[in-house]
């Protein structure tokens, strides 16, 4: 197993260091391949044998399976790449932040609103 | 002798692009992110750089975790975009500036710099949504770009006083450059946010304010954080703001702040645009 | 906590390759330089090291001058050769140490050092020849490798003092891991030689004497060199010496030379392999 | 023109820098793809059509054309592309190094062993 980064920790933050880069090698692999609309459309025409491909963990292939974004994030997915994934879901960024924080989208727009007012 | 004149500070988030493909700069959610550009706009045109240095991280067009640089820059006459995964249609190609690009690149990394020296290199959202926010509708062509890519995406990466100090390798390098030309940098990203985990949707207004502060009158105050710092203040993406620590190090003068628009948030980060001018001592 | 416990300077041409797949050890031309390295090879067998960190420069297999790193390092648990262009079978894969080699990132490019960091990298003759030379038969699949990967191809390079400086970081940051682990460095390549111009054929005998010497017992004298002096005095490709000077950075306690074999020509290069011992000082 | 690395010059020394690896940039492309037996074969079933497709120079074809491997330097080859070419042609380091030097091969390894013994 790689090293950490860093001993700090960060409530609901998932850092991206070597561990990580090296858990997540083949599933951010696949999310950096949907660059190509080819990939893109390999994946939706059989998104389990695409996984296979790309030699993802049965724990890589069920977060896939469920948009699962923090199952993704654990099991080593960057979150740069995963973006490409959850675009070909056409999920844009409010709602990926709604998935991840069990808010709707709206919920969690009001949140950034107010976030952005400084209001925390 | 070339002469860095000043530097811009800007979001280069995907959402912009969108935007003004769509038209929504004057929507209530918009205005007031772009009614800060204008002023930045006119400088730009008003004192028509020849070269922009343009400081921007890539999110996965270009570099993937396979073979990550730390420090990455272009050393090309032209630089092309390509899909990023969401079909958008790409756009015209940048132009680049090999003669200066190579002449830094001799200069800083004689200094110790250990870049990764490029010749090809598809630049992504992070340098074209500036460009696009200078100059819209993609009317960059005739602005010469030289891209410095800085990893953002992958720990380890360069702590905040070694992206400073790239910023001021790169400052005297351009001051040692014969021809008469200007040079304006831009540093892009930022600023707090945080896209993955359940602290998703982290922005922290006060403390991009005193970065912004911070940038103009005393940046060696940031280069005191760590990118642990910046997470833990910013949120997981508030390492973008090395791009813009590194911006601020190239301006080795007397440096005034022109004008600022922070505003948040935009899509879901805190994003401020700032004009810094630099004014060089002058040679007795 | 894991040890440096010595280093060897090493060729890694192709050339050998070739004289060891075709059984050619034993002929007037190979055998003063293949005698020189039992001593070697009975020392690592006596030692057995666990890691070697392995310095070398990638001749165009990898990397081209499209994204070409400063310093670029594997952090992947295997690594592959392939065809480099002359239809030569490849050879097994080479064993990594990802935990090591991540350790060492981590710990170096907070100091600064601009990695390009590869979990996937192919790995050219620069590698293999010298791996082969000391487990002959391609029998080196149980030793862990850490390839760093120094640019000696195009301009401009890390200058010595750098590369210096990257051997000492690499050294702390080996001293600082937790394990029990004994590590050896290998420097790869050189000495003088020049392949390409009318110049093609130089060898300096006395200043690669003369840099084995310094490398022992004042290796400080080499980093004043520039890349340029290298040249000047070892031909166009000396500044494969950037290897040696590396690999003597790592190596912070008290050395000793055990075994040395400086032989001129191997095909177009002067030959200096040497066996250093590296004791740390024992904490109180 | 990119800017050249330093003033220093080496007698009979082609330095490899910025303004060569512009100058010598397709050059290089083609000899670096050699390292596939595909691209090999291609150039060998065609040289002229494979180098218009990495858009040599005239004057880079023609260097091509007779094998001269101190005009492929002045043209902006690196030595450690170029040796792709050169190893697609058998020819090894003594060879090219007669080539450059208008030696015989036998004349060049003379001289290596005069200058390793360091007679100079
Ligand atoms: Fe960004
Ligand atoms: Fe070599």
């Amino acid at each position: 197993m790689a090293s950490n980064y860093t001993d700090r920790k960060f409530q609901g933050t998932y850092l991206f260091d070597g561990q990580m880069a090296k858990k997540g090698y083949g599933l951010n692999k696949m999310c950096y391949s949907f660059n190509d609309q080819i990939a893109r459309d390999a994946f939706n025409a059989d998104p389990e044998a695409y996984c296979e491909k790309f030699k993802l963990t049965e724990a890589q292939k069920e977060a896939i399976r469920n948009k699962d974004v923090i199952g993704l994030l654990r099991e080593g997915g960057s979150i740069y790449y995963l973006a490409k994934f959850t675009g070909l879901l056409k999920l844009n960024m409010q709602d990926i932040g709604g998935l991840q924080t069990g808010m709707s989208t709206d919920e969690f727009k009001a949140m950034l609103e107010r976030n952005g007012r400084g209001e925390v | 002798m070339a002469k860095i004149i000043g530097a811009v500070t800007t979001s280069h988030i995907p959402a912009i692009a969108n935007a003004m493909a769509n038209g929504l700069e004057e929507t209530p959610y918009w205005k007031p992110f772009f009614d800060g550009y204008p002023p930045v706009r006119d400088w730009l045109n008003e004192k028509k750089p020849d070269v922009i240095i343009l400081f921007y991280n890539d999110h996965g067009l270009e570099f993937f975790i396979d073979k990550k640089p730390t420090f990455a820059m272009g050393v090309a006459d032209e630089y092309y975009n390509s899909d990023e995964g969401w079909g958008i249609p790409t756009i015209p190609p940048v132009t680049g500036e090999s003669d200066l690009s190579w002449h830094i690149a001799n200069s800083i990394v004689d200094e110790g710099f250990d870049m990764t020296i490029c010749q090809e290199m598809k630049v992504d959202h992070g340098l074209t949504v500036p460009l696009n926010l200078m100059w819209p509708g993609h009317q960059y062509g005739h602005v010469k770009v030289i891209p410095v890519c800085i990893n953002c995406e992958q720990y380890p990466m360069a702590q905040p006083w070694r992206t400073f100090e790239l910023g001021r390798a790169i400052g005297r390098a351009v001051a040692s450059y014969e021809e008469d030309i200007n040079v304006v940098v831009f540093g892009t990203g930022g600023m707090s946010h945080q896209l993955d985990g359940e602290r998703a949707g982290f922005i922290n207004r006060a403390f991009d304010i005193d970065c912004l502060d911070k940038l103009v009158s005393n940046p060696e105050a940031l280069t005191k954080y760590s990118n642990m710092d910046l997470v833990e203040q910013g949120g997981a993406q508030a390492v973008e703001l090395n791009m813009l620590i590194a911006m601020r190090g190239t301006l080795l003068g007397k440096v005034t702040e022109r004008h600022r628009n922070y505003h948040a948030p935009i899509s879901n980060t805190g994003s401020g645009l700032m004009l810094l001018e630099n004014e060089m001592p002058t040679a007795e």
